[in-house]
Protein backbone atom coordinates (compact mmCIF):
# COMPACT_ATOMS: atom_id res chain seq x y z
CA UNK A 1 0.00 0.00 0.00
CA UNK A 2 2.35 2.51 0.92
CA UNK A 3 3.24 3.62 -2.99
CA UNK A 4 -0.22 5.32 -2.42
CA UNK A 5 0.51 7.81 -0.15
CA UNK A 6 2.98 10.39 -0.46
CA UNK A 7 3.56 13.36 2.07
CA UNK A 8 4.49 16.74 0.49
CA UNK A 9 5.14 19.18 3.76
CA UNK A 10 1.25 19.56 5.60
CA UNK A 11 -0.41 17.45 2.41
CA UNK A 12 -0.82 14.30 2.24
CA UNK A 13 -1.45 12.86 -1.45
CA UNK A 14 -3.62 9.50 -1.74
CA UNK A 15 -3.07 8.09 -4.99
CA UNK A 16 -6.10 6.09 -5.14
CA UNK A 17 -5.99 2.49 -6.86
CA UNK A 18 -7.59 1.71 -10.27
CA UNK A 19 -10.65 -0.30 -8.04
CA UNK A 20 -11.72 1.99 -5.06
CA UNK A 21 -14.85 -0.73 -3.81
CA UNK A 22 -15.14 -1.74 -0.04
CA UNK A 23 -12.69 -4.24 -0.69
CA UNK A 24 -9.74 -1.40 -1.64
CA UNK A 25 -11.70 1.27 0.94
CA UNK A 26 -11.06 -0.45 4.20
CA UNK A 27 -6.98 -0.74 3.48
CA UNK A 28 -7.26 3.16 2.28
CA UNK A 29 -8.88 4.33 5.21
CA UNK A 30 -6.30 2.21 8.03
CA UNK A 31 -3.92 3.51 6.40
CA UNK A 32 -4.30 6.92 6.07
CA UNK A 33 -5.80 7.17 9.51
CA UNK A 34 -2.38 5.67 10.54
CA UNK A 35 -0.71 8.72 9.01
CA UNK A 36 -3.53 11.27 10.04
CA UNK A 37 -2.62 10.86 13.48
CA UNK A 38 1.03 10.83 13.18
CA UNK A 39 1.70 13.51 10.81
CA UNK A 40 1.11 16.84 11.04
CA UNK A 41 -1.60 16.88 8.04
CA UNK A 42 -3.09 20.08 6.80
CA UNK A 43 -5.13 19.24 3.36
CA UNK A 44 -5.52 15.51 1.91
CA UNK A 45 -5.02 15.53 -2.09
CA UNK A 46 -7.23 12.27 -3.21
CA UNK A 47 -5.74 12.05 -6.75
CA UNK A 48 -7.99 9.58 -9.08
CA UNK A 49 -5.65 9.55 -12.02
CA UNK A 50 -5.28 5.87 -12.32
CA UNK A 51 -8.69 5.49 -11.05
CA UNK A 52 -11.22 3.49 -13.32
CA UNK A 53 -13.90 2.62 -11.22
CA UNK A 54 -15.53 4.00 -7.87
CA UNK A 55 -18.30 2.75 -5.81
CA UNK A 56 -20.06 4.16 -2.56
CA UNK A 57 -17.38 2.88 -0.55
CA UNK A 58 -15.13 4.91 -2.30
CA UNK A 59 -17.29 8.31 -1.24
CA UNK A 60 -17.02 6.44 2.47
CA UNK A 61 -13.98 6.80 2.49
CA UNK A 62 -13.93 10.51 1.50
CA UNK A 63 -16.27 11.70 3.78
CA UNK A 64 -14.91 9.46 6.71
CA UNK A 65 -11.35 11.62 5.91
CA UNK A 66 -13.11 14.91 5.16
CA UNK A 67 -15.19 14.91 8.37
CA UNK A 68 -11.52 13.95 10.51
CA UNK A 69 -10.03 17.46 8.11
CA UNK A 70 -12.51 19.27 9.20
CA UNK A 71 -12.46 18.61 12.53
CA UNK A 72 -8.55 19.76 12.22
CA UNK A 73 -9.18 22.28 10.98
CA UNK A 74 -7.98 21.26 7.53
CA UNK A 75 -9.08 20.53 3.61
CA UNK A 76 -9.79 17.99 1.00
CA UNK A 77 -9.95 17.78 -2.58
CA UNK A 78 -9.81 15.72 -5.60
CA UNK A 79 -7.77 15.55 -8.87
CA UNK A 80 -7.11 14.42 -11.98
CA UNK A 81 -10.87 13.64 -11.88
CA UNK A 82 -12.66 11.92 -15.12
CA UNK A 83 -16.11 12.57 -16.61
CA UNK A 84 -17.10 8.89 -14.63
CA UNK A 85 -15.95 9.78 -11.13
CA UNK A 86 -16.98 13.23 -11.37
CA UNK A 87 -21.06 11.97 -11.72
CA UNK A 88 -20.02 9.65 -8.73
CA UNK A 89 -19.08 12.55 -6.54
CA UNK A 90 -21.81 14.51 -8.03
CA UNK A 91 -24.58 11.76 -7.29
CA UNK A 92 -23.46 11.50 -4.17
CA UNK A 93 -23.45 15.12 -2.86
CA UNK A 94 -19.81 15.19 -1.57
CA UNK A 95 -18.87 17.31 -4.21
CA UNK A 96 -20.36 20.25 -2.00
CA UNK A 97 -17.70 19.81 0.69
CA UNK A 98 -14.55 18.95 -1.79
CA UNK A 99 -12.95 21.24 -4.80
CA UNK A 100 -12.76 18.72 -7.86
CA UNK A 101 -10.35 19.35 -10.00
CA UNK A 102 -9.65 17.80 -13.77
CA UNK A 103 -6.37 18.10 -13.45
CA UNK A 104 -3.64 19.46 -11.21
CA UNK A 105 -4.76 20.94 -8.29
CA UNK A 106 -3.00 24.60 -6.92
CA UNK A 107 -0.11 23.97 -4.51
CA UNK A 108 -1.67 24.49 -0.99
CA UNK A 109 1.25 26.86 -0.07
CA UNK A 110 -0.19 29.46 -2.70
CA UNK A 111 -3.26 29.91 -0.81
CA UNK B 1 -27.10 -13.94 -31.59
CA UNK B 2 -29.42 -15.36 -28.69
CA UNK B 3 -32.33 -14.08 -27.45
CA UNK B 4 -32.40 -15.17 -24.25
CA UNK B 5 -29.23 -15.76 -21.96
CA UNK B 6 -28.86 -17.04 -18.36
CA UNK B 7 -26.02 -17.25 -16.22
CA UNK B 8 -25.81 -18.01 -11.86
CA UNK B 9 -22.96 -17.25 -9.81
CA UNK B 10 -22.65 -18.19 -6.07
CA UNK B 11 -19.52 -17.37 -4.10
CA UNK B 12 -18.22 -16.56 -0.62
CA UNK B 13 -19.01 -13.45 0.98
CA UNK B 14 -15.51 -12.37 1.43
CA UNK B 15 -14.73 -8.34 0.09
CA UNK B 16 -11.99 -10.01 -2.02
CA UNK B 17 -14.43 -11.55 -4.38
CA UNK B 18 -16.08 -7.85 -5.06
CA UNK B 19 -14.12 -7.49 -7.90
CA UNK B 20 -14.73 -10.92 -9.39
CA UNK B 21 -18.19 -10.63 -9.30
CA UNK B 22 -17.96 -7.35 -11.82
CA UNK B 23 -15.91 -8.48 -14.12
CA UNK B 24 -18.29 -11.79 -14.06
CA UNK B 25 -21.10 -9.48 -15.13
CA UNK B 26 -19.34 -7.24 -17.11
CA UNK B 27 -17.85 -10.63 -19.38
CA UNK B 28 -21.43 -11.82 -19.40
CA UNK B 29 -23.14 -8.43 -20.51
CA UNK B 30 -20.28 -7.83 -23.46
CA UNK B 31 -22.91 -10.14 -25.69
CA UNK B 32 -24.94 -7.39 -25.67
CA UNK B 33 -23.00 -5.22 -27.13
CA UNK B 34 -22.81 -2.47 -24.27
CA UNK B 35 -21.00 0.55 -24.10
CA UNK B 36 -18.37 1.61 -22.16
CA UNK B 37 -20.49 3.51 -19.97
CA UNK B 38 -23.05 1.36 -19.96
CA UNK B 39 -20.86 -1.44 -18.56
CA UNK B 40 -19.62 0.59 -15.52
CA UNK B 41 -23.25 1.15 -14.60
CA UNK B 42 -23.51 -2.20 -14.26
CA UNK B 43 -20.67 -2.70 -12.33
CA UNK B 44 -21.28 0.07 -9.64
CA UNK B 45 -24.62 -1.29 -9.66
CA UNK B 46 -23.59 -4.94 -9.11
CA UNK B 47 -20.74 -3.82 -6.64
CA UNK B 48 -23.56 -1.84 -4.06
CA UNK B 49 -25.14 -4.83 -4.07
CA UNK B 50 -22.95 -7.44 -3.44
CA UNK B 51 -20.97 -5.01 -0.74
CA UNK B 52 -24.39 -4.77 1.01
CA UNK B 53 -24.69 -8.46 1.29
CA UNK B 54 -21.19 -9.25 3.06
CA UNK B 55 -21.51 -6.14 5.18
CA UNK B 56 -25.40 -6.03 6.21
CA UNK B 57 -26.78 -8.77 5.29
CA UNK B 58 -24.10 -11.04 6.25
CA UNK B 59 -22.42 -8.93 8.78
CA UNK B 60 -19.13 -9.83 7.33
CA UNK B 61 -19.74 -13.32 8.15
CA UNK B 62 -18.25 -15.98 5.33
CA UNK B 63 -21.25 -17.27 3.31
CA UNK B 64 -22.49 -17.53 -0.15
CA UNK B 65 -23.97 -14.46 -2.16
CA UNK B 66 -25.54 -15.89 -5.36
CA UNK B 67 -26.00 -13.85 -8.69
CA UNK B 68 -28.31 -14.68 -11.39
CA UNK B 69 -27.61 -12.57 -15.07
CA UNK B 70 -30.17 -13.02 -17.57
CA UNK B 71 -30.51 -11.16 -21.42
CA UNK B 72 -33.97 -11.34 -22.99
CA UNK B 73 -33.87 -9.30 -26.04
CA UNK B 74 -31.48 -6.10 -25.28
CA UNK B 75 -32.54 -6.29 -21.38
CA UNK B 76 -30.37 -6.70 -19.05
CA UNK B 77 -31.46 -8.45 -15.47
CA UNK B 78 -28.92 -8.94 -12.66
CA UNK B 79 -30.70 -10.27 -9.42
CA UNK B 80 -28.34 -10.71 -5.99
CA UNK B 81 -29.33 -12.74 -2.83
CA UNK B 82 -28.19 -13.01 0.17
CA UNK B 83 -30.16 -15.68 3.03
CA UNK B 84 -28.59 -12.74 5.85
CA UNK B 85 -30.26 -10.65 8.19
CA UNK B 86 -32.76 -8.88 5.92
CA UNK B 87 -34.34 -6.13 6.53
CA UNK B 88 -36.98 -4.93 8.79
CA UNK B 89 -38.31 -1.52 6.63
CA UNK B 90 -37.25 -1.12 3.14
CA UNK B 91 -38.73 1.87 2.07
CA UNK B 92 -36.35 3.67 4.92
CA UNK B 93 -33.15 1.77 4.00
CA UNK B 94 -33.60 2.75 0.40
CA UNK B 95 -33.51 6.52 1.42
CA UNK B 96 -30.44 8.24 0.06
CA UNK B 97 -27.78 8.85 2.81
CA UNK B 98 -29.94 6.21 4.63
CA UNK B 99 -27.42 3.54 6.99
CA UNK B 100 -27.36 1.59 9.70
CA UNK B 101 -23.56 1.48 9.37
CA UNK B 102 -21.78 4.70 9.64
CA UNK B 103 -19.08 3.67 12.23
CA UNK B 104 -18.29 1.75 9.03
CA UNK B 105 -18.30 4.52 6.86
CA UNK B 106 -20.71 3.24 5.03
CA UNK B 107 -22.15 6.40 2.83
CA UNK B 108 -25.61 5.41 2.84
CA UNK B 109 -25.67 5.49 -0.98
CA UNK B 110 -25.71 2.06 -2.12
CA UNK B 111 -29.56 1.85 -2.99
CA UNK B 112 -28.88 5.36 -4.55
CA UNK B 113 -26.23 4.13 -6.64
CA UNK B 114 -27.78 1.25 -7.83
CA UNK B 115 -31.15 3.35 -8.92
CA UNK B 116 -29.18 5.98 -10.69
CA UNK B 117 -27.34 3.30 -12.87
CA UNK B 118 -29.89 1.19 -13.76
CA UNK B 119 -33.44 1.25 -15.35
CA UNK B 120 -35.28 -0.82 -12.59
CA UNK B 121 -34.41 -1.57 -8.97
CA UNK B 122 -36.81 -3.11 -6.86
CA UNK B 123 -35.96 -4.76 -3.06
CA UNK B 124 -37.54 -8.35 -1.47
CA UNK B 125 -36.48 -8.78 1.87
CA UNK B 126 -37.65 -10.40 5.16
CA UNK B 127 -36.14 -9.92 8.47
CA UNK B 128 -34.13 -12.93 9.34
CA UNK B 129 -34.28 -14.74 6.09
CA UNK B 130 -32.67 -12.36 3.66
CA UNK B 131 -32.46 -10.02 0.75
CA UNK B 132 -33.08 -10.17 -2.87
CA UNK B 133 -32.19 -6.73 -5.14
CA UNK B 134 -33.20 -7.25 -9.01
CA UNK B 135 -32.08 -4.54 -11.11
CA UNK B 136 -32.68 -4.38 -15.05
CA UNK B 137 -31.11 -2.62 -17.45
CA UNK B 138 -31.84 -1.69 -21.15
CA UNK B 139 -28.16 -2.11 -22.88
CA UNK B 140 -27.32 -0.37 -26.39
CA UNK B 141 -30.31 1.80 -26.33
CA UNK B 142 -28.60 4.04 -29.04
CA UNK B 143 -28.36 2.18 -32.35
CA UNK B 144 -24.48 1.22 -33.04
CA UNK B 145 -23.08 0.05 -36.44
CA UNK C 1 -5.97 -13.24 2.52
CA UNK C 2 -7.81 -16.35 3.03
CA UNK C 3 -7.15 -19.86 3.43
CA UNK C 4 -10.15 -21.04 0.89
CA UNK C 5 -12.49 -19.45 -1.56
CA UNK C 6 -15.36 -20.96 -3.56
CA UNK C 7 -17.49 -19.95 -6.56
CA UNK C 8 -19.46 -21.85 -8.79
CA UNK C 9 -20.89 -20.77 -12.07
CA UNK C 10 -23.92 -21.88 -14.16
CA UNK C 11 -24.41 -21.19 -17.62
CA UNK C 12 -26.10 -21.51 -21.02
CA UNK C 13 -24.42 -24.52 -22.97
CA UNK C 14 -23.82 -21.70 -25.76
CA UNK C 15 -20.37 -20.87 -27.37
CA UNK C 16 -20.71 -16.92 -26.98
CA UNK C 17 -20.41 -18.13 -23.14
CA UNK C 18 -17.24 -19.67 -23.57
CA UNK C 19 -15.26 -16.34 -23.27
CA UNK C 20 -17.05 -15.11 -20.67
CA UNK C 21 -16.74 -18.80 -18.78
CA UNK C 22 -12.66 -17.84 -19.32
CA UNK C 23 -12.53 -14.55 -17.87
CA UNK C 24 -14.59 -15.46 -14.73
CA UNK C 25 -12.09 -17.89 -14.03
CA UNK C 26 -9.10 -15.99 -14.61
CA UNK C 27 -10.81 -13.05 -12.63
CA UNK C 28 -11.68 -15.60 -9.47
CA UNK C 29 -7.77 -16.74 -9.53
CA UNK C 30 -6.26 -13.47 -9.25
CA UNK C 31 -6.34 -13.63 -5.82
CA UNK C 32 -4.06 -16.24 -6.15
CA UNK C 33 -1.41 -14.06 -7.18
CA UNK C 34 -0.69 -15.86 -10.01
CA UNK C 35 1.82 -14.73 -13.21
CA UNK C 36 0.18 -14.63 -16.79
CA UNK C 37 1.35 -17.62 -17.92
CA UNK C 38 -0.56 -19.72 -15.38
CA UNK C 39 -3.50 -17.50 -15.90
CA UNK C 40 -3.07 -18.54 -19.90
CA UNK C 41 -2.52 -22.32 -18.70
CA UNK C 42 -5.58 -22.39 -16.99
CA UNK C 43 -7.79 -20.40 -19.43
CA UNK C 44 -6.84 -22.36 -22.07
CA UNK C 45 -7.57 -25.80 -19.67
CA UNK C 46 -11.18 -24.53 -18.92
CA UNK C 47 -11.66 -23.23 -22.55
CA UNK C 48 -11.24 -27.23 -23.43
CA UNK C 49 -13.38 -28.83 -20.73
CA UNK C 50 -16.18 -25.80 -21.53
CA UNK C 51 -15.55 -26.40 -25.38
CA UNK C 52 -16.63 -29.86 -24.84
CA UNK C 53 -19.48 -29.91 -22.71
CA UNK C 54 -21.13 -27.62 -25.66
CA UNK C 55 -20.18 -29.92 -28.53
CA UNK C 56 -19.66 -33.44 -27.11
CA UNK C 57 -21.50 -33.59 -23.95
CA UNK C 58 -24.72 -31.15 -24.92
CA UNK C 59 -23.97 -31.90 -29.03
CA UNK C 60 -24.58 -28.19 -29.37
CA UNK C 61 -28.54 -27.80 -27.73
CA UNK C 62 -28.72 -25.47 -25.27
CA UNK C 63 -28.30 -26.87 -21.53
CA UNK C 64 -26.23 -26.13 -18.69
CA UNK C 65 -22.63 -26.11 -17.85
CA UNK C 66 -21.29 -26.21 -13.76
CA UNK C 67 -18.01 -24.93 -12.58
CA UNK C 68 -16.64 -25.04 -9.70
CA UNK C 69 -13.53 -23.41 -8.32
CA UNK C 70 -11.95 -23.41 -5.47
CA UNK C 71 -8.87 -22.39 -4.00
CA UNK C 72 -6.99 -23.83 -0.82
CA UNK C 73 -3.49 -22.23 -0.11
CA UNK C 74 -1.81 -22.06 -3.63
CA UNK C 75 -4.31 -24.60 -4.93
CA UNK C 76 -6.67 -24.12 -7.99
CA UNK C 77 -9.16 -26.96 -8.21
CA UNK C 78 -11.95 -26.04 -11.40
CA UNK C 79 -14.40 -29.01 -12.11
CA UNK C 80 -16.65 -28.49 -15.38
CA UNK C 81 -19.64 -30.46 -15.00
CA UNK C 82 -22.72 -31.27 -18.26
CA UNK C 83 -24.90 -33.54 -18.01
CA UNK C 84 -24.98 -34.72 -21.20
CA UNK C 85 -24.50 -37.61 -23.47
CA UNK C 86 -21.37 -38.65 -21.52
CA UNK C 87 -17.82 -40.83 -22.39
CA UNK C 88 -18.10 -44.40 -23.21
CA UNK C 89 -14.12 -45.08 -23.01
CA UNK C 90 -12.73 -42.17 -21.10
CA UNK C 91 -9.38 -43.82 -21.04
CA UNK C 92 -9.66 -44.28 -25.08
CA UNK C 93 -11.25 -40.39 -25.01
CA UNK C 94 -8.37 -38.96 -23.21
CA UNK C 95 -6.01 -40.30 -26.04
CA UNK C 96 -4.18 -37.45 -27.75
CA UNK C 97 -6.03 -36.73 -31.49
CA UNK C 98 -8.78 -39.56 -30.94
CA UNK C 99 -12.21 -37.70 -31.51
CA UNK C 100 -15.35 -38.57 -32.39
CA UNK C 101 -16.34 -35.03 -34.36
CA UNK C 102 -13.57 -35.22 -36.91
CA UNK C 103 -16.13 -33.41 -39.28
CA UNK C 104 -16.44 -30.26 -36.62
CA UNK C 105 -12.57 -30.36 -37.10
CA UNK C 106 -12.15 -31.13 -33.46
CA UNK C 107 -8.13 -31.57 -33.06
CA UNK C 108 -8.49 -34.34 -30.74
CA UNK C 109 -6.44 -32.12 -28.34
CA UNK C 110 -8.91 -31.09 -25.34
CA UNK C 111 -7.42 -33.68 -23.35
CA UNK C 112 -3.87 -33.37 -23.85
CA UNK C 113 -4.09 -29.74 -23.40
CA UNK C 114 -6.03 -29.95 -20.02
CA UNK C 115 -3.36 -32.76 -19.22
CA UNK C 116 -0.30 -29.92 -20.42
CA UNK C 117 -1.54 -27.29 -18.75
CA UNK C 118 -2.82 -28.09 -15.66
CA UNK C 119 -0.98 -30.45 -12.60
CA UNK C 120 -3.63 -32.83 -12.23
CA UNK C 121 -6.91 -34.27 -14.17
CA UNK C 122 -9.50 -36.49 -13.91
CA UNK C 123 -12.82 -37.58 -15.81
CA UNK C 124 -15.66 -39.09 -14.63
CA UNK C 125 -18.30 -39.95 -17.06
CA UNK C 126 -21.40 -41.98 -17.32
CA UNK C 127 -22.59 -42.74 -20.70
CA UNK C 128 -26.04 -41.23 -20.79
CA UNK C 129 -25.73 -39.17 -17.84
CA UNK C 130 -22.78 -36.68 -17.94
CA UNK C 131 -19.41 -36.04 -17.24
CA UNK C 132 -17.17 -34.04 -14.96
CA UNK C 133 -13.47 -32.90 -15.77
CA UNK C 134 -11.95 -31.96 -12.47
CA UNK C 135 -8.77 -30.12 -12.72
CA UNK C 136 -5.91 -29.41 -10.03
CA UNK C 137 -3.04 -26.74 -10.19
CA UNK C 138 -0.64 -25.31 -7.97
CA UNK C 139 -0.34 -21.54 -8.70
CA UNK C 140 2.54 -19.50 -7.63
CA UNK C 141 5.07 -22.00 -7.64
CA UNK C 142 7.79 -19.57 -7.13
CA UNK C 143 7.98 -16.93 -5.01
CA UNK C 144 7.05 -13.65 -6.28
CA UNK C 145 7.50 -10.26 -4.06
CA UNK D 1 -15.48 -10.72 -40.04
CA UNK D 2 -14.56 -8.91 -43.68
CA UNK D 3 -11.30 -7.17 -41.78
CA UNK D 4 -9.59 -10.92 -40.70
CA UNK D 5 -8.98 -11.83 -44.27
CA UNK D 6 -6.91 -10.06 -47.32
CA UNK D 7 -5.97 -11.50 -50.58
CA UNK D 8 -2.87 -10.67 -52.33
CA UNK D 9 -2.18 -12.33 -55.49
CA UNK D 10 -2.37 -15.90 -54.82
CA UNK D 11 -1.79 -15.56 -50.92
CA UNK D 12 -4.65 -15.33 -48.53
CA UNK D 13 -3.43 -13.94 -45.05
CA UNK D 14 -5.99 -14.49 -42.25
CA UNK D 15 -5.68 -12.55 -39.37
CA UNK D 16 -6.83 -13.80 -36.47
CA UNK D 17 -9.43 -12.34 -33.73
CA UNK D 18 -7.85 -11.72 -30.08
CA UNK D 19 -9.01 -15.11 -29.00
CA UNK D 20 -9.27 -18.52 -30.90
CA UNK D 21 -11.56 -20.65 -29.15
CA UNK D 22 -14.00 -22.43 -30.85
CA UNK D 23 -16.80 -19.83 -31.11
CA UNK D 24 -14.37 -18.00 -33.17
CA UNK D 25 -13.13 -21.07 -35.01
CA UNK D 26 -16.20 -21.96 -36.51
CA UNK D 27 -16.75 -18.20 -38.10
CA UNK D 28 -13.37 -18.24 -39.36
CA UNK D 29 -13.45 -21.51 -40.58
CA UNK D 30 -17.03 -20.77 -42.72
CA UNK D 31 -15.56 -17.11 -44.21
CA UNK D 32 -12.12 -18.94 -45.09
CA UNK D 33 -13.83 -22.03 -47.19
CA UNK D 34 -15.91 -19.60 -48.85
CA UNK D 35 -13.34 -17.39 -50.06
CA UNK D 36 -11.07 -20.61 -50.87
CA UNK D 37 -13.92 -22.01 -53.07
CA UNK D 38 -14.02 -19.09 -54.98
CA UNK D 39 -10.30 -17.56 -55.14
CA UNK D 40 -7.43 -19.42 -56.86
CA UNK D 41 -5.05 -19.24 -53.68
CA UNK D 42 -1.67 -20.92 -53.19
CA UNK D 43 -1.04 -20.32 -49.67
CA UNK D 44 -2.87 -19.33 -46.57
CA UNK D 45 -0.68 -17.26 -44.19
CA UNK D 46 -1.94 -17.19 -40.35
CA UNK D 47 -1.11 -14.19 -38.78
CA UNK D 48 -1.26 -13.78 -34.90
CA UNK D 49 -0.16 -10.70 -34.43
CA UNK D 50 -3.17 -9.65 -32.50
CA UNK D 51 -4.17 -13.39 -30.82
CA UNK D 52 -3.45 -13.53 -27.14
CA UNK D 53 -5.31 -16.74 -26.83
CA UNK D 54 -5.74 -19.79 -28.59
CA UNK D 55 -7.34 -23.25 -27.63
CA UNK D 56 -7.36 -26.87 -29.52
CA UNK D 57 -10.24 -25.42 -31.43
CA UNK D 58 -7.95 -23.47 -33.58
CA UNK D 59 -6.05 -26.31 -33.72
CA UNK D 60 -8.85 -27.89 -35.76
CA UNK D 61 -8.91 -24.56 -37.80
CA UNK D 62 -5.60 -24.79 -38.94
CA UNK D 63 -5.44 -28.61 -39.79
CA UNK D 64 -8.34 -28.37 -41.60
CA UNK D 65 -7.19 -25.64 -43.92
CA UNK D 66 -3.78 -27.33 -44.16
CA UNK D 67 -5.57 -30.40 -45.05
CA UNK D 68 -7.28 -28.51 -48.13
CA UNK D 69 -4.41 -26.72 -49.26
CA UNK D 70 -2.31 -29.56 -49.21
CA UNK D 71 -5.13 -31.31 -51.50
CA UNK D 72 -4.92 -28.44 -53.68
CA UNK D 73 -1.13 -28.88 -53.75
CA UNK D 74 -0.61 -25.31 -52.03
CA UNK D 75 0.66 -24.40 -48.37
CA UNK D 76 0.21 -22.69 -44.84
CA UNK D 77 2.66 -21.06 -42.27
CA UNK D 78 1.78 -19.06 -39.46
CA UNK D 79 3.64 -15.81 -39.19
CA UNK D 80 3.93 -13.28 -35.71
CA UNK D 81 4.14 -16.27 -33.77
CA UNK D 82 4.72 -14.90 -30.13
CA UNK D 83 5.71 -17.51 -27.27
CA UNK D 84 2.43 -18.87 -26.04
CA UNK D 85 0.81 -19.30 -29.43
CA UNK D 86 4.44 -21.42 -30.45
CA UNK D 87 3.70 -24.13 -27.19
CA UNK D 88 0.28 -24.13 -28.19
CA UNK D 89 1.38 -25.30 -32.43
CA UNK D 90 4.28 -27.33 -30.64
CA UNK D 91 2.13 -29.42 -28.10
CA UNK D 92 -0.23 -30.16 -30.96
CA UNK D 93 2.12 -30.85 -33.51
CA UNK D 94 1.00 -28.65 -36.51
CA UNK D 95 4.49 -27.29 -36.20
CA UNK D 96 5.03 -30.60 -38.28
CA UNK D 97 3.20 -29.51 -40.92
CA UNK D 98 3.25 -25.76 -41.49
CA UNK D 99 6.25 -23.37 -41.14
CA UNK D 100 6.77 -20.47 -38.17
CA UNK D 101 7.91 -17.50 -38.15
CA UNK D 102 7.98 -14.96 -35.16
CA UNK D 103 8.10 -12.24 -37.37
CA UNK D 104 7.19 -11.53 -41.60
CA UNK D 105 6.86 -14.25 -43.31
CA UNK D 106 9.08 -14.63 -46.82
CA UNK D 107 6.73 -12.87 -49.75
CA UNK D 108 5.42 -16.22 -51.60
CA UNK D 109 6.87 -14.94 -54.65
CA UNK D 110 10.45 -15.20 -53.78
CA UNK D 111 9.66 -19.01 -54.15
N1 LIG E 1 -28.42 -7.08 1.79
C1 LIG E 1 -28.80 -6.39 2.88
N2 LIG E 1 -29.11 -7.02 4.03
C2 LIG E 1 -29.48 -6.34 5.14
N3 LIG E 1 -29.60 -5.00 5.17
C3 LIG E 1 -29.32 -4.30 4.07
C4 LIG E 1 -28.91 -4.95 2.86
N4 LIG E 1 -28.72 -4.01 1.92
C5 LIG E 1 -28.99 -2.83 2.51
N5 LIG E 1 -29.36 -2.98 3.79
C6 LIG E 1 -29.76 -1.93 4.75
O1 LIG E 1 -30.08 -0.76 4.00
C7 LIG E 1 -29.27 0.33 4.41
C8 LIG E 1 -28.99 1.27 3.25
O2 LIG E 1 -28.22 0.62 2.26
P1 LIG E 1 -27.37 1.45 1.22
O3 LIG E 1 -28.23 2.49 0.60
O4 LIG E 1 -26.71 0.49 0.31
O5 LIG E 1 -26.29 2.22 2.09
P2 LIG E 1 -25.02 1.67 2.90
O6 LIG E 1 -24.63 0.33 2.37
O7 LIG E 1 -23.97 2.70 2.62
O8 LIG E 1 -25.44 1.60 4.35
C9 LIG E 1 -28.05 -0.31 5.01
O9 LIG E 1 -27.38 0.54 5.91
C10 LIG E 1 -28.64 -1.55 5.69
O10 LIG E 1 -29.21 -1.22 6.93
N1 LIG F 1 -18.02 -33.53 -21.95
C1 LIG F 1 -17.98 -34.58 -22.82
N2 LIG F 1 -19.09 -35.30 -23.07
C2 LIG F 1 -19.07 -36.32 -23.94
N3 LIG F 1 -17.97 -36.71 -24.62
C3 LIG F 1 -16.83 -36.03 -24.41
C4 LIG F 1 -16.78 -34.93 -23.50
N4 LIG F 1 -15.51 -34.45 -23.51
C5 LIG F 1 -14.81 -35.23 -24.36
N5 LIG F 1 -15.59 -36.18 -24.92
C6 LIG F 1 -15.17 -37.22 -25.88
O1 LIG F 1 -13.76 -37.33 -25.83
C7 LIG F 1 -13.20 -37.10 -27.12
C8 LIG F 1 -11.85 -36.45 -27.02
O2 LIG F 1 -11.96 -35.16 -26.45
P1 LIG F 1 -10.84 -34.07 -26.68
O3 LIG F 1 -9.51 -34.66 -26.35
O4 LIG F 1 -11.23 -32.85 -25.94
O5 LIG F 1 -10.85 -33.81 -28.25
P2 LIG F 1 -11.92 -33.07 -29.17
O6 LIG F 1 -12.81 -32.21 -28.33
O7 LIG F 1 -11.09 -32.27 -30.09
O8 LIG F 1 -12.70 -34.16 -29.85
C9 LIG F 1 -14.24 -36.28 -27.85
O9 LIG F 1 -14.14 -36.38 -29.23
C10 LIG F 1 -15.54 -36.87 -27.30
O10 LIG F 1 -15.88 -38.07 -27.96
Amino acid sequence: MEQYFEISGTDLQIFLPEEVDHFNAEQLRKEADRILQSRNIRRIVFDFSRTQFMDSSGIGVIMGRYKNMRFMGGTVIAVHVNERIRRILTLSGVYKVLDIYEGQAVPSNMF
Amino acid sequence: MSETNEMKLEFDSRPCNESFARVSVAAFMTQLNPTLEEVADVKTALSEAVTNAIVHGYENKVQKIYIECRMEDQELLVKVTDYGVGIENVELAMQPLYTTKPDEERSGMGFAFMEAFMDELSVESEPGKGTTVCMRKRIGRFERK
